[in-house]
């Protein structure tokens, strides 16, 4: 009943064009069963553990695992796990610096934000982990996304009298981490737009 | 028979609708009254017909109206098929004329008052169509436009009647009479027939009416219909006046004062039709009296009609022949003129005569008696003043028509009925008298009528008042009623109409009671 | 002692809150105050999710707090980015000294 | 006779036209005998329930079995059913009407061919849900069904005037909806049932949550039935609307509203109906009645003359609260309901002919109709014959309702009200009149060629109006029986 | 400890209430549609809050639903309301 | 209740109210619409403060889903607000009488609501519950006891979505340019989370709050989401497809509703023994039918262009 | 505090259903005019759930017939918006 947006089993990896529907299938298969396994989780946070749950979880988690927006891809991507748990204290320790220092900011009625928009050459190659970081950076002290460019990444900086790039380069290298990725060699550096 | 009369014009109605049986439908039309004749001509019992709730028999009483006016009804239809040959709204005329007829014979034949009702409404409402099909389209859109004004009251006041006098058990005429129905329906009935009767006061429609329609439409309209108006009313009113002397008393008054007022008013107009609609103003107020007065049987009161009614009939369709003629037959046709008018004056060895007898005999004792026999006496002055206007005004009436058999003869057969309807009279008592109060006052007429001419006096000429007064009234109110109108349709003001509706309602019914 | 810790980190999460609103408000332009908002409260939602967790004793219970909270992470820097860039696309210029 | 039982008829009345709808919208295309079938499944059923209503009286029906106060009853009335019956003649005339008004199979007349005709049976499944339904709550989404298939058909030209018009019905509706909800929130809070006789057993007349209760109700219904003054929508949503929309909103939807309102106040809230509140609502009655009529008497527009005498209509059928505070309320009853059902034939019967009329001409300004001559000519004969029942000439049912009404008036001696419905009727004749009297004196010749006008065209008003007609001696000698007015409604 | 949560949320509330002024005051679009994420935000801390205090679990269903949908605003916001460059359409008009 | 409930009550009302004169009155037109959008979310948090977690969650997911949604895109398409010069509306003297009606009215409602007794029918639903199918007493009212509503319901929904697409083709789908691909990547993560918190609400209305109309809500919202994000109707899916899919819910509703003639002997009864499972069907018949109906509903039209290619 | 529960609620509905009426009626906006009736019908949606609450159960009756509500007005709104955006683009 719910063909309403377009139904693509094939994910991204293969993006071999013209592979019988068969083969297709199975070269999913190890995204689709770690899809399956994420939702299944999903699911039994959501239902708090109940068991008797299942006989709705199971379909709707294959439903979900399925079903695809029509967007495309976006792009191939694999997580590392040992990239994730470098990343996580990080980007906690990260968004609690930012949070703070907004906070103090806002409070201390002596202090006034001083902002200005920099470039920001993005090193990460271009998919899901450019998108990524553009997001993180909203996240992190000081620092606001406001446009993806072809070479690299706007920043809107709430302070600039604090450099910002340091923090950046150093969330690049573990967004790459991460994603499994290699960081192509490029200039490290503020440059103004 | 009941059914073939009743149900004729209907037949021949449908037939109008398709354009295949059209011209067999407009070729019999003329013809669609003969079976009611030859009902009201058929002697001995006929049975009833029951059309649902509605009940018709051909009883004596409708029978005896049903005679003169089958009679003329088909005798103009002939004329109409001649008069409006060529006509480009023949169609529709012919449609009001059937549909007419068919009330018109139904509510001679009705049996109840619901049947009464239903066939007078569409007679009455189908005349409007009679009156619109005139020469002169804006007069006669005019005239229609009162006509059908005046109907509709009068179709008003009757529905008011009919369910006052409803609430009591059943809607047969006898119930009715006996249970005396209240004051109610009494007032509305009568204003309801009054208006179809054209008297005094609400005949404002009558004279526009006859004079716009065309001639055989005038003809019926004055003869049968307005007749009808009468018929009613002595179906419904109740037989046993007690209890009724001042409206008795107060018909008397408004008949005597139409009897004169028509004559003046007949006599200041300029058309020979409207002369004859004022004329029947007259007549009408004269019939009133006698009917107010109570003390005539119902075969008398329709004897009266019918002899009315042939003579209007005669007088309007002798207008026609009239225009049309040349040469001898011009003087044949002002000969028959003539004799119309005497009849309607009442001049002795006319039934007109007879007539008048009738009236004052059938008047010894009453209270009114000696002040009717004089009104009776001088309205024979003023019906001969109204003839000697329409006479000067008729020479003048011209029409592009030529004379045909289905002119003249119709008329002829009317004239010919008229003069001897007489002699069907119970005893034609007074056809053979003379007395001199039969002619001086026709004389008298004629002396004024000819020092008048002579004279040329000024005629007073009545300005309408109601129609214009209505008029401005309307115009300046137009632009406001659009003004408030647009006042109510924006939302502000429904939200404040809202809330006030609300909180008053709330409010009343708190508190009422 | 957890329940503790819970209620310290709530009444800081509304303290995130708090400066979160005031940045807003004191803020001179758009991007300032998405600073503000895109940190400040989603930090504040955290603390109150992970306050809430520490109360809690049911492991999906507290599971369900964190998917919330990463919820809300998620569609936050997305939507910063989106008005961001929105508002620079319409001719916002950013406030400046 | 082997009828099927009362409550088969009355489940193939509600659920049919929905799912012939959904069926008609989800195939996407305009399958004419589907449709035709549809529609006259539902006639034949309404008739088959009339017939039984005929003969067993009032029944009850439980939906899901369960008993009131919890579930919700569908109760089978006569005055419900007189205008099941309405609509159904009406819905099956505009459904032939519009499959032989919308011609084209391309352009705007192909999409308005597409769509019409699931909006008219979601409209007519509205209109028979609502008059089976005995639960304030359930009539509300039974009214909101049939207000929003209403308002997309007046929308269905999709021009601007339309569009407007349409706006301004949906926010009078809403409005009129929302205020309704707030007096069943407070018959709710008052007495915790919705069910109609729950309530007419609870109801106690004296305490001001019901009394807010009913005001709320009444003036919600109000709106929705365009009486005076709050007849500001009207005008323009009847006469911009197509004319098979125009035949069905204005001869049912604001009579289903007005129904209601009926139902109510001759039901559960009987016992309220005082001499003020009676005399409030016969007052906006001669209000609508005297200055729809002067209205439709000033328009130039052949379907906004038709609209404005919708006003004035109901203004009429308002006349009924005033009659009923002390009288024998059966009579009155019965009047109303089958005022509602003239109305119902007569007025859909004069818009059809009305756009036939249009369509002929091709103007809608009434000095240049075409006149009574070739086909245009049975448009005019439905047109006479539906004034005739407006006015309610004999022997129209509009003649036997207002009999009714009279003769109740007379009873009471309620001179007033005489008067205003005396007053009322000379005004319709007045502006039909005007229409019939401009129209074939003024008759215009019309384009040439002529539009082609086919029986589809011409049948249907024609019919509606003869109906109107005949079935008047019927219903008269149906109502003088007695036997009828005893068993007319179960509250009264 | 209900109370507490009460008063958490309370404050919240009052939070939100002060952050009205930014609706009121703009100037932009953008800046109106800020203090609605914050909004959307705070009232999921509050259907928390209230959660801890009644215990009631739908609420965080209601949470949850409030997060998920938390981007859905500003996404129409910036598709629809505010687009960067409407692709003009005069499609999906019926001539 | 504690002071500190009042008071936040009072806070909440005050605010709500607040809001709502903003949504209808603000001298802006966006700053109407986001007032209004908040307001609805305020809305949902006093549907919780009232015990009605039901509402809250529908009212959560409407509002500060496909509402908002909805009245911004709107906002989108309209020109600039056109009023004349602007009004300063001082008070007019002749405004005080209306005022103070408005006044009174407002006060005899609140007097009146003040004063009812508000018996209800909870007891009668418990009463009744162990017969109905389902555990949560709302669900029970909603498929059981007042099912014949239910059903009118979404055929009204069915109706609007009949009544939009009438109109013309759909007016707010067509897009700008793509601003920036975090968009679709959000969008891309969150789907899955749409469709599964879907089934989780559906599942959760058998027993506790939930059911079809949250559910379809927040599939709608996911589904207009992948919209918004550059996603099209698929061209094998417009016509027909869609269009079972639109009107299928009020198709299964019927089926079972007139089943229930047959197979329990009154329209809309559910054979005992089948009861939970004929819900179950029903409800999801109803859930995706309603997310598809209110997505059509947010394109507006039909969607029948043929557009251009993806961004 | 002394006043009956759903005091307050009872206020709020009531000023919402008098805000929501006088801006139907008063505002010229058509967008506006929507808003204000979602908020009248709001205002009766918090009266009746009110008033489910007063008893010694909490009532489902009026829950659903409220989410009902919410659905109707939910499709009402969306066929207003679509009309005021076509009406727009058929601005003379």
């Amino acid at each position: 009943m719910l063909h309403f947006i377009a139904f693509e089993p094939g994910i991204e990896m293969t993006r071999l064009v013209d592979t019988s529907g068969m083969h297709r299938f199975i070269a999913d298969l190890p995204a689709l069963s770690a899809r399956v396994a994420v939702l299944a989780a999903i699911w039994w946070v959501l239902t708090g553990g109940e068991t008797s749950s299942w006989d709705w979880g199971v379909p709707a988690v294959l439903v979900a695992a399925s079903l695809r927006p029509g967007l495309g891809s976006g792009g191939a991507w694999r997580l590392s796990l040992m990239g994730l748990l470098r990343f996580l204290p990080a980007f906690v320790w990260y968004n609690m610096r930012g949070a703070l220092e907004v906070a103090i900011l806002a409070l201390d009625p002596r202090r006034h934000p001083d902002p200005v928009l920099i470039g920001y050459p993005l090193r990460l190659p271009p998919g899901p982990a450019r998108v990524f970081m553009a997001n993180l950076i909203n996240l992190v002290p000081g620092t606001l996304s406001t446009r993806l460019t072809v070479r690299g990444i706007e920043i809107h900086v709430l302070t600039a009298s604090v450099s910002v790039t340091r923090t950046l380069t150093i969330l690049e290298r573990r967004v790459a981490d991460l994603f499994a990725l290699q960081l192509a060699p490029g200039a490290v550096g503020d440059s103004q737009p | 028979m009941t059914a073939a009369a009743l149900l004729t014009p209907w037949l021949l109605l449908a037939l109008l609708l398709w354009p295949r049986s059209r011209r067999l439908g407009l070729a019999l039309a003329a013809w669609a009254a003969l079976p009611a004749l030859l009902l009201a001509l058929m002697p001995g019992a006929i049975p009833p017909l029951n059309l649902g709730p509605l009940g018709f028999e051909a009883d004596a009483f409708g029978r005896a109206f049903l005679l003169f006016s089958a009679l003329i009804w088909w005798l103009a239809g002939l004329f109409a098929a001649s008069w409006m040959r060529g006509r480009s709204d023949r169609l529709p005329f012919t449609a009001a004329w059937l549909t007419t007829l068919g009330g018109s014979v139904g509510l001679l034949l009705a049996q109840d008052l619901l049947s009464l009702y239903v066939c007078f409404a569409v007679a009455s409402l189908a005349a409007w169509g009679l009156v619109l099909a005139g020469e002169d389209a804006r007069r006669s859109r005019s005239a229609a436009r009162l006509y059908l004004s005046l109907m509709a009251i009068a179709e008003v006041a009757l529905l008011t009647g009919i369910a006052a006098a409803a609430t009591v058990e059943s809607l047969d005429f006898g119930s009715l009479n006996a249970s005396g129905a209240g004051g109610l329906a009494l007032t509305a009935f009568a204003l309801g027939f009054a208006i179809k009767l054209g008297v005094l006061g609400v005949h404002l429609w009558l004279p526009p009416a006859h004079a716009a329609a065309p001639l055989p439409a005038s003809a019926v309209l004055s003869a049968v219909l307005v007749k009808a108006g009468l018929f009613g009313w002595l179906r419904l009113l109740p037989a046993d006046p007690t209890g009724l002397e001042a409206w008795a008393a107060a018909l008397v008054l408004l008949g005597l004062a139409a009897v004169f007022y028509g004559a003046l008013m007949g006599v200041t107009r300029d058309h020979p039709k409207q002369v004859l609609a004022f004329s029947t103003v007259s007549q009408v107020g004269l019939l009133l009296v006698a009917v107010a007065l109570g003390s005539l049987d119902d075969g008398t009161v329709a004897l009266l009609a019918g002899h009315h009614a042939l003579a209007k009939a005669a007088a309007f369709l002798g207008l026609g022949v009239l225009a049309t003629a040349s040469g001898g037959l011009r003087s044949a046709a002002l000969l028959g003129l003539a004799a119309t008018a005497l009849v309607l004056i009442g001049a002795p060895f006319t039934s007109g005569a007879v007539a008048k007898s009738i009236l004052e005999t059938g008047l010894h004792g009453g209270g009114w008696a000696d002040a009717f026999t004089v009104a009776l006496t001088f309205s024979a002055t003023a019906t001969t003043l109204l003839m000697l206007r329409f006479a000067v005004l008729a020479l003048g009436y011209a029409t592009t028509r030529t004379l045909t058999a289905g002119l003249w003869l119709p008329w002829t057969l009317l004239l010919i009925a008229m003069l001897l309807a007489p002699w069907w009279l119970p005893d034609a008592r007074g056809l053979a008298s003379f007395s001199l109060g039969q002619v001086w006052p026709v004389l008298l007429g004629l002396a004024i009528g000819y020092g008048a001419m002579r004279l040329d006096l000024p005629r007073p000429r009545p300005a309408g008042i109601v129609s214009p007064a209505l008029g401005r009234l309307t115009r300046l109110r137009l632009s406001r009623i659009a003004h408030i109108e647009r006042w109510l349709l924006r939302w502000t003001n429904v939200g404040r109409m809202l809330l006030l509706l609300s909180l008053g309602m709330l409010g009343l019914l708190f508190l009422g009671a | 002692m957890i329940m503790m810790a819970g209620t310290v980190l709530i009444v800081l999460g509304l303290l995130f809150f708090l400066s979160g609103t005031v940045g807003l408000l004191r803020f001179p332009d758009v991007f300032t105050r998405l600073h503000a908002l895109s940190k400040a409260d989603t930090l504040a939602l955290g603390l109150v999710c992970a306050g809430l967790a520490l109360h809690a004793d049911d492991g999906a219970l507290q599971l369900k707090l964190l998917l919330i909270w990463l919820l809300v992470i998620v569609s936050g820097a997305t939507c910063s980015s989106l008005i961001a860039r929105a508002a620079l696309a319409h001719g916002i210029r950013p406030w400046q000294r | 006779m082997d009828l099927p039982s009362t409550a088969v008829l009355v489940v193939v009345l509600v659920t049919l036209p929905l799912a012939a709808a959904t069926l008609l919208f989800a195939s996407g295309r305009q399958p004419r005998t589907l449709t035709l079938a549809a529609a006259l499944l539902l006639t034949v059923a309404a008739l088959a329930l009339g017939w039984n209503v005929h003969i067993e009286g009032v029944s009850v029906h439980r939906i899901g079995g369960w008993a009131a106060p919890l579930g919700i009853h569908w109760q089978v009335t006569p005055s419900g059913t007189v205008m099941l019956l309405a609509t159904a003649l009406v819905g099956l005339a505009g459904a032939v009407y519009g499959a032989g008004y919308f011609l084209h199979r391309a352009g705007p007349e192909g999409r308005m061919a597409r769509v019409f005709m699931p909006l008219w049976l979601f409209a007519w499944g509205g209109l028979n849900a609502l008059f089976v339904a005995a639960d304030l709550f359930n009539l509300y989404v039974a009214l909101e069904v049939m207000t929003l298939a209403s308002v997309a058909l007046v929308a269905l030209s999709a021009r601007r005037m339309a569009l407007q018009a349409a706006m301004r019905y949906l926010l009078a509706g809403l409005f009129g909806s929302v205020i309704y909800l707030l007096g069943v929130a407070l018959l709710y809070g008052q007495y915790g049932v919705l069910d109609f006789d729950a309530l007419a057993t609870m109801l106690d007349p004296d305490d001001p949550g019901s009394r807010a209760g009913a005001v709320a109700l009444t003036v919600g219904l109000l709106a929705k039935a365009a009486i005076f003054p709050l007849h500001f929508w009207l005008p323009g949503a009847h006469g911009r609307a197509e004319p098979p929309v125009s035949a069905l909103l204005s001869g049912l939807v604001v009579a289903a509203a007005f129904y209601l309102m009926l139902r109510l106040w001759f039901g559960p809230l009987a016992g309220m109906l005082n001499f003020g509140a009676g005399t409030l609502l016969g007052v906006l009655g001669a209000g609508a009645l005297l200055w729809g009529g002067v209205l439709a008497l000033l328009q130039r527009r052949l379907k906004m003359l038709v609209a404005y005498s919708t006003v004035s209509q109901f203004g009429f059928a308002m006349l009924v609260f005033p009659l009923a505070v002390s009288g024998n309320r059966a009579p009155v009853l019965a009047g109303g309901t089958l005022l509602l059902a003239n109305h119902a034939l007569a007025k859909a019967a004069l818009f059809l002919a009305a756009g036939t009329l249009v369509r002929a001409s091709g103007s809608e300004r009434i000095g240049q109709l075409v006149g009574f001559s070739g086909r245009a000519r049975w448009a005019w004969l439905a047109v006479i014959l539906a004034s005739a029942a407006l006015i309610g000439l004999p022997p129209t049912l509009g003649f036997s309702a207002k009999w009714l009404l009279l003769q109740a008036a007379v009873t009471e001696g309620a001179w007033w009200w005489l008067a205003v419905m005396l007053g009322g009727t000379l005004l319709t004749f007045a502006y039909l009149g005007r229409l019939l009297e401009l129209a074939l004196l003024d008759a215009a010749p019309g384009p040439s060629p002529p539009p082609v006008l086919t029986p589809a065209l011409l049948a249907p008003a024609l019919l509606l109006a003869l109906l109107a007609c005949v079935t008047g001696l019927w219903a008269f000698d149906f109502e003088l029986d007695g036997k009828a007015l005893a068993r007319l409604e179960p509250g009264s | 400890m209900t109370v507490f949560y009460l008063a958490g949320a309370l404050f919240l509330l009052g939070n939100v209430a002060v952050a009205l002024a930014r609706v009121l005051r703009g100037p932009t679009a953008a800046d109106r549609m800020l203090s609605g994420e914050l909004m959307g935000t705070t009232a999921v801390a509050v259907l928390l809050l209230l959660y801890g205090a009644t215990g009631i679990e739908a609420l965080l269903d209601v949470a949850l639903v409030f997060a998920i949908l938390a981007a859905m605003a500003v996404v129409t916001f910036v598709r629809r309301t505010w687009p960067e460059d409407p692709v003009d359409d005069n499609g999906g008009e019926t001539p | 209740m504690h002071p500190v409930e009042v008071t936040f009550d009072a806070l909440l009302l005050f605010s709500m109210v607040v809001l709502a004169w903003q949504g209808v009155h603000a001298r802006n037109m966006f700053r109407a619409v986001v007032s209004f959008m908040m307001f609805g979310l305020l809305t949902a948090v006093a549907w919780v403060r009232l015990e009605a977690p039901d509402i809250a969650l529908a009212e959560a997911s409407l509002g500060a889903g496909l509402t908002g949604a909805l009245l911004l895109a709107t906002l989108g398409r309209l020109g600039p607000e056109r009023r004349g010069p602007r009004r300063r509306r001082a008070m007019k003297l002749s405004m005080l009488p209306w005022l103070a009606l408005g006044l009174v009215g407002t006060t005899v409602l609140l007097a009146v609501t003040l004063s009812l007794p508000a018996p209800g029918l909870g007891e009668a639903v418990l009463a009744a519950m162990p017969a109905a199918g389902v555990d949560s007493p709302v669900t029970a009212v909603l498929l059981n006891f007042r099912a014949w509503d239910t059903l009118l319901e979404i055929g009204v929904m069915l109706l609007a979505v009949i009544a939009l697409w009438s109109l013309g083709q759909d007016v707010l789908a067509s897009t700008s340019r793509l601003p920036a691909p975090a968009l679709p990547a959000l969008v891309r993560v969150l789907f899955p989370l749409f469709v599964l918190s879907t089934f989780y609400l559906l599942w959760r209305g058998g027993h506790g709050p939930g059911g079809a109309f949250p559910a379809g809500a927040l599939l709608a919202a996911g589904l207009v989401l992948a919209l918004l994000a550059g996603a099209r109707v698929p061209e094998r899916m417009r016509g027909a497809p869609l269009r079972w899919a639109v009107g299928g819910g009020l198709f299964a509703f019927l089926i079972v509703a007139v089943g229930g003639m047959w197979a329990a002997g009154a329209f809309f009864a559910y054979p005992p023994q089948h009861a939970s499972i004929l819900i179950a069907i029903v409800e999801i018949a109803a859930g995706l039918s309603i997310g598809v109906m209110l997505t059509a509903l947010f394109l507006g039209g039909e969607p029948t262009e043929v557009r251009r290619g993806r961004t | 505090m002394s006043l009956p529960p759903g005091t307050l609620f009872l206020l709020a509905s009531a000023l919402l259903f008098a805000i929501g009426t006088h801006g139907l009626v008063t505002c010229r906006h058509l967008l506006r005019k929507v808003l204000a009736l979602n908020v009248a019908t709001t205002g009766v949606f918090l009266l009746l759930v009110t008033l489910g609450r007063s008893g010694t159960t909490v009532d489902p009756v009026p829950h659903a017939m409220v989410l009902t509500g919410i659905v109707v007005a939910l499709s009402t709104t969306a066929v207003a918006l679509g009309l005021i955006v076509r009406l727009e683009r058929r601005r003379p």
